[in-house]
């Protein structure tokens, strides 16, 4: 029965090898992103004409781009700022999200005004309103991230709220309001302790989400400034010379779905091993 | 009774087995009972004794693919005069039988009704299938079994949806829906356990009243020991997955053979006895139902225990109408 | 009574949700609780018994009546000056898997009530959780462990614990066993009459299994729709009942004895809906002896013997039975 | 049920409010001044003056923002700074192909999504379930405008069944506009048909566990019979509400996939707003797409009380 609550986290979680498989890939892409001064072949900035649209081959594994640039250096260092991007707008939707979830769950006063504002915000499709955002705040990486979290933290909010509604009404709540336990303490202990694996789920998702918006916006040129290599602006460069270099368009492509994949992947087995209900039914 | 009327069911050393996370486990594991034409049988024990899941696997109803049959016999002997094994049978036969001769009440009246379909709809499905009735006779067969259950209004509330009914009135349509098409036999799995004192008298004179009337034989799941006297004409008492004692409604109340029968029925409240400070106490069973192990399943907590119960599997002795499944019965004091 | 009740409600009565309809869960409902007395709330659903437990430990607000503890009106209190009450009432509730908070161990879940009111801390802290849980039948070492590791019986003796721990004079028990298995509810009636003696604890013993009551309570009040239809001494009200639907429940619970007769008498049709009671006397849609003269006011409660009350026109027992009856 | 179909307009309605709301303050921080900005850069400060006050720029913001939305509630959406014609126009003009893209992509996001999810769910954890789950789970995670990019290159490019892009001559037949339409509403379609998939799975499954699902089986229907029509008549509500999102939000969501294929739809139109800072397009834009999402919400509503018996009394 002792047993680590870790270890036992891991195997359950790990119990569908999909999960494991896609947990290391993730794994791998961040360790790539954070080393890739050692792990990249070459500068993703060190232009070479003579080399231009090379198909893969031996000198360059993924082949070179429009500028002779090695495109999987270019993806190593694009991870850097696509997974950097979606960890900042996780982080902050989390922090936020939870924040005015727990709020408008709890204080029936607060949640029609919160949720008015969620359901505006949500009005508008993800991408029109991440654009309409970094429109107006400027294109650059700060402003996609602050972008993409208004766009993001609603979700988080309703995921919140929906959780604490239920939870404030189980008797274990009305025993400690019973008991005089602060209302601070009931918020983040009681409500906050288990609203915490719906959040932990949902952020795998946002990330995900993030990393896909964050190349979209860069595709349609309101992302981040086009200097900074990111897979979605490799692949906007790239788009014209589909025709001859496929490869420009598909490899950071790939990069993009692996990543988000994987993300979904583990984001799913954390679901399956915290949702108690699907647990049950297994 | 059961010995001279040949069984309407007849079940024998029934064993279920679940897969779960944690490997394969037996909610079931030698249960042995039968059910006369006519007659009530009350199925009784707490939770996780296994009655719900065996009045499941009678339905084969068990959750697939996880649970399965994998040892005993379900008997059930048809109107054609058939005897067939439920737990062998194919699943198209199965489902021929299944609310045509085999009906079931279930515990949740609120939920056990599909929310979007009208009662009627719901009882006219049943009988356009098996009755092989047409829309407007199945749904005039509805209303009839509406009235039958004591539905006032029959005729208008034959279009109304569950939700526009209280508990009570669900379990009425339930119980409607059940009789149907006149089953022989009735499964009903803690029919009253969901609802109010006042109401429960209802449904439990309705059961009764509609048993006398069609003559079926009844399988009666409960928990409730005040409800199998008021209801039973045999009972079967089980304790984690075993049948721990049969034996007819008087016999099990007044002379209990098993020590857990026993010990079960001076935990009611009503058997309270006043202790030597003047206080009334109840009796009590310690601990819980436990992981299972060698022996005798009740040997941890039975206060007549001995070394021998702890070891080897203790069979179930029958002798006339009574069975009891334990080494001691008859050297301990009723 | 000669002591000062300990628990005093006036008249109470609670709403829920807006005119025009809105549930009428609690109407006009007085009773008072003796310093180590328990009161029995008997009923069906719709009579409103949970909802006054929660009224008199204010996790709900009265719509109008007053609720005084030891003497003070605590009925319009800000939660701010609840401290003593929620020193002094406990609750312990019906669920034993939602009323333990399943993220945190059973030293905090008890710890939690020593914090909120300072009473511990320390070495002393644990020592006193160690007490506690030795006080309810399990062993200190448990301690360290989270909700799911115990059983339904186990989880109860936890939230009793709980409720112990500020050592409070009133526990409020809404249906404390009623989601137990009978060899276990057993252990825990035992156990609460056992707390009931030890600490001199008074209590709102909510349920509605009329047998429980009998045995925990020394009075009881039997609740209809949001009103009291009678009360008095355990002993008067289940075995010389004077309200009509006192014996109705009596009646239609099942003896668990084969040779007891079988119910006979029953009432028909439903339970009213507590957004439209019935006029005059909640009951008349399903009493056996209703006149036309009971959709007209609402019966007062009026005295048998002693302290024995109830709320009907007719006395039973005296014969005034309706002339039509 | 009026009541709370009332009740859901008027919170539409605030709604609507926070999101002009929003568009108009958000709109304002952008730097720049908006007068010179439509002038461009040969204007002097004069001609800058003059025409701030022809837009009441000059007047307090408060008083702007008050005249802004008496005239969006009057359907004036302003004059676009670069297409020198009202933004209302400018949108209707692009409003035929978004229309018809989210049509057929929703449609053929249902059509593939709503049988594989009840597919999926009835035969959960074998391999049809695996099968389908997976794809759902890939196609989620997709950027449509790479996929839409492979497919251009594969079926238009390479393979040239189908155009590379655009939307035909203008007046062009309609058999012609499906032509270039195939490509786009194939692509949205499996991307969104990932989320169709998942849902129409977990509402299948659970419906599938309730208690009136086993009621049916106890009268002894068939399987199929218990599915389809006990089962999916309860799972409808959530399904048509995700399908209705779905086609709510590829009004104006679908900008990526305009894009990609030329499309010159309301996306393709908020896309250039954007790169040329023309603020009036993009404000009106997000109020139509917002309006159009709360009116298929209310439309949801209505339906609702159509499916579920428990909405309607």
């Amino acid at each position: 029965m002792e047993q680590s609550p870790l270890l036992l986290f891991f195997r359950r979680m790990f119990r569908r090898k999909l999960v494991l498989i896609a947990f290391l890939v993730l794994c791998v892409i961040m360790l790539m992103a954070l080393l890739a001064p050692w792990v990249a072949p070459y500068e993703p900035t060190a232009i070479k004409v003579i080399r231009r649209l090379k198909p893969p081959g031996e000198l360059n594994w993924l082949g070179t781009d429009e500028f002779g640039r090695d495109i999987l250096s270019r993806i190593i260092y694009g991870a850097r700022a696509s997974l950097g991007i979606g960890f900042a707008v996780v982080l902050v939707s989390m922090t936020f999200g939870t924040l005015f979830g727990l709020l408008a769950g709890y204080f029936r006063s607060l949640d029609g005004l919160v949720m008015r504002v969620v359901d505006a915000l949500m009005a508008l499709p993800d991408i029109l309103l991440a654009i309409f955002l970094v429109a107006v705040l400027g294109a650059s990486a700060f402003n996609v991230v602050l972008a993409l979290s208004i766009v993001y933290t609603p979700r988080v909010i309703r995921v919140v709220r929906a959780s604490t509604l239920v939870i404030r009404e189980l008797p274990f709540v009305e025993a400690a309001r019973a008991l005089g336990v602060s209302t601070r303490r009931i918020l983040s202990v009681h409500i906050l302790l288990n609203v915490a694996s719906p959040v932990l789920v949902q952020a795998t998702f946002i990330f995900a989400y993030a990393v896909l918006a964050e190349a979209g916006l860069s595709f349609l040129g309101a992302g981040v400034p086009p200097e900074l290599p990111t897979w979605g602006t490799m692949i906007a460069s790239g788009q014209q010379y589909a025709d001859q270099a496929f490869w420009v368009v598909l490899f950071p492509g790939l990069a993009i779905v692996l990543a988000a994949l994987s993300l979904q992947v583990v984001g799913d087995g954390l679901r399956d091993m915290l949702d108690p209900k699907l647990r049950k039914a297994l | 009774m059961s010995m001279n009327t040949p069984s309407l069911l007849s079940i024998q050393d029934l064993e279920i087995r679940f897969r779960t996370e944690d490997g394969e486990i037996a909610p079931v594991r030698g249960v042995t009972l039968s059910v006369a034409p006519g007659e009530t049988l009350a199925l009784v024990g707490e939770s996780g004794s296994g009655k719900s899941v065996t009045s499941l696997s009678v339905m084969g109803l068990l959750p697939r693919p996880a649970g399965r049959v994998s040892g005993g016999k379900i008997l059930f002997r048809q109107r054609s005069g058939r005897t067939v094994d439920l737990a062998a049978l194919p699943l198209s036969d199965l489902r021929g039988l299944r609310g045509a001769e085999i009906a079931m009440v279930f515990q949740e009246p609120m939920t056990s009704l599909n929310p979007v379909l009208t009662v009627g709809e719901q009882i006219a499905e049943s009988v356009r299938l098996h009755m092989g009735l047409g829309h407007a006779s199945a749904l005039k067969r509805a209303e009839e079994m509406l009235d039958l259950v004591e539905i006032p209004h029959a005729r208008r509330r034959v279009h109304e949806y569950p939700h526009q009914m209280s508990g009570g009135m669900r379990q009425r349509v339930m119980i409607a829906l059940a009789m149907s098409c006149n089953p022989s036999l009735l499964i009903a799995d803690e029919p009253t356990t969901a609802l109010d004192v006042t109401i429960q008298a209802q449904i439990l004179a309705l059961i009764q009243r509609l048993q006398r009337e069609i003559g079926m034989g009844v399988l009666f799941i409960t928990h409730n020991l005040g409800v199998v006297a008021e209801i039973a004409d045999r009972v079967t008492v089980m304790y984690a997955g075993q049948v721990v004692e049969t034996g007819s409604v008087g016999e099990i109340f007044r002379t209990p053979r098993h020590p857990y029968t026993n010990a079960l029925l001076n935990c009611l409240p009503a058997r309270a006895r006043r202790g030597e400070d003047g206080r009334r106490v109840v009796q009590s069973i310690p601990g819980s139902i436990g992981k299972i192990g060698d022996g005798c399943a009740f040997a941890p907590r039975c206060v007549h225990a001995t070394d021998p119960c702890g070891v080897g599997t203790v069979l179930l002795e029958t002798e006339m109408d009574r069975s009891v499944r334990c080494l001691r019965w008859r050297e301990i004091p009723a | 009574m000669s002591a000062l009740p300990l628990l005093a409600v006036e008249g109470l009565t609670k709403h829920f949700g807006r005119a025009p309809h809105p549930v009428r869960a609690v109407e006009d409902v007085s009773f008072h609780v003796a310093p180590g007395e328990v009161l029995g709330l008997v009923g069906e659903s719709g009579s409103g018994k949970s909802t006054i437990g929660r009224l008199v430990l204010r996790l709900i607000h009265p719509t109008s009546g007053t609720i005084r503890f030891e003497g003070e009106d605590i009925s319009r209190r800000p939660e701010r000056q609840l401290k003593a009450l929620r020193r002094n009432a406990q609750m312990v509730f019906q669920d034993p898997y939602a009323s333990l908070n399943p993220r945190l161990r059973v030293r905090d879940i008890i710890g939690e009530a020593l914090d909120a009111h300072r009473l511990a801390s320390g070495s002393r802290r644990t020592e006193r959780i160690a007490e506690l849980l030795e006080t309810v039948g399990l062993p200190a070492a448990h301690m360290s462990r989270f909700p799911h590791e115990f059983s339904g019986g186990q989880r109860q003796r936890i939230g009793i614990a709980r409720a112990l721990a500020v050592e409070p004079k009133l526990i409020i028990a809404d249906e404390p066993v009623s989601a137990l298995d009978v060899s276990v509810q057993a252990q825990v009636i035992n156990l609460m009459q056992d707390l009931r003696q030890r600490f001199g604890l008074a209590m709102l013993f909510i349920s509605h299994d009329l047998d429980v009551v009998e045995l925990m309570c020394d009075r009881i009040a039997v609740l209809y729709l949001g009103r009291i239809m009678e009360i008095g001494s355990a002993k008067d009200v289940a075995s010389r009942p004077r309200h009509p639907y006192t014996r109705a429940l009596l009646a239609a619970s099942p003896k668990a004895d084969p040779d007891a007769p079988k119910i006979r008498r029953m009432l028909t049709g439903d339970i009213p809906s507590p957004m439209a009671p019935p006029s005059g006397c909640v009951f008349r849609t399903r009493c056996p002896i209703a006149t036309e003269e009971c959709a007209r006011n609402v019966p007062k409660l009026r005295s048998a013997e002693g302290d024995h009350q109830f709320a009907c026109l007719y006395d039973m027992a005296n014969d005034e039975r309706p002339a039509a009856a | 049920m009026w009541l709370k179909l009332g009740r859901r307009l008027g919170s539409l309605i605030i709604v609507m409010f926070l999101v002009a709301t929003m568009v108009f303050f958000l709109t304002r921080l952008a730097p720049g001044d908006p007068a010179a900005l439509m002038l461009g850069d040969q204007a002097t400060a004069e001609d800058i003056a003059r025409l701030r006050q022809v837009y009441g720029l000059d007047k307090p913001i408060l008083v702007q923002f008050l005249l802004w939305l008496k005239e969006i509630a009057t359907g004036n959406l302003g004059q676009s700074i670069f297409l020198q014609r009202p933004v209302i126009q400018a949108i209707a003009e692009r409003a035929e192909p978004t229309f018809f893209l989210a049509l057929f992509s929703v449609s053929v996001a249902a059509l593939v999504g709503i049988p594989a999810g009840i597919a999926s769910a009835v035969w959960r954890g074998r391999l049809v379930d695996q099968i389908v789950s997976g794809l759902a789970m890939l196609a989620a995670n997709i950027p449509s405008f790479w996929l839409g990019l492979i497919f251009i290159q594969l079926f238009a490019v390479r393979l040239g069944w189908f155009p590379v892009a655009g939307y035909g001559e203008p007046g062009a037949p309609f058999m012609e506009r499906i032509l270039h339409l195939a490509l786009p509403a194939t692509v949205l379609g499996i991307v969104n048909s990932a989320l169709i998939v998942r849902f129409t799975r977990a509402s299948m499954l659970d419906v599938l566990s309730d208690d009136y699902i086993r009621t049916a089986r106890s009268k002894g229907l068939s399987e199929a019979r218990v599915v389809l029509r006990h089962a999916f008549g309860n799972a409808l509500v959530p399904i048509i509400t995700v399908v209705g999102l779905t086609a709510a939000l590829l009004v104006g969501g679908a900008i990526v996939t305009e894009t990609v294929f030329g499309l010159p739809g309301i996306g393709n139109l908020v896309v250039s707003a954007v790169l040329r800072r023309d603020y009036p397009v993009i404000q009106g834009a997000l109020i139509v797409v917002a309006g159009i999402y709360v009116l298929i919400n209310l439309l949801i509503d209505i339906i609702y009380t159509f499916v579920d018996p428990r909405v309607r009394y």
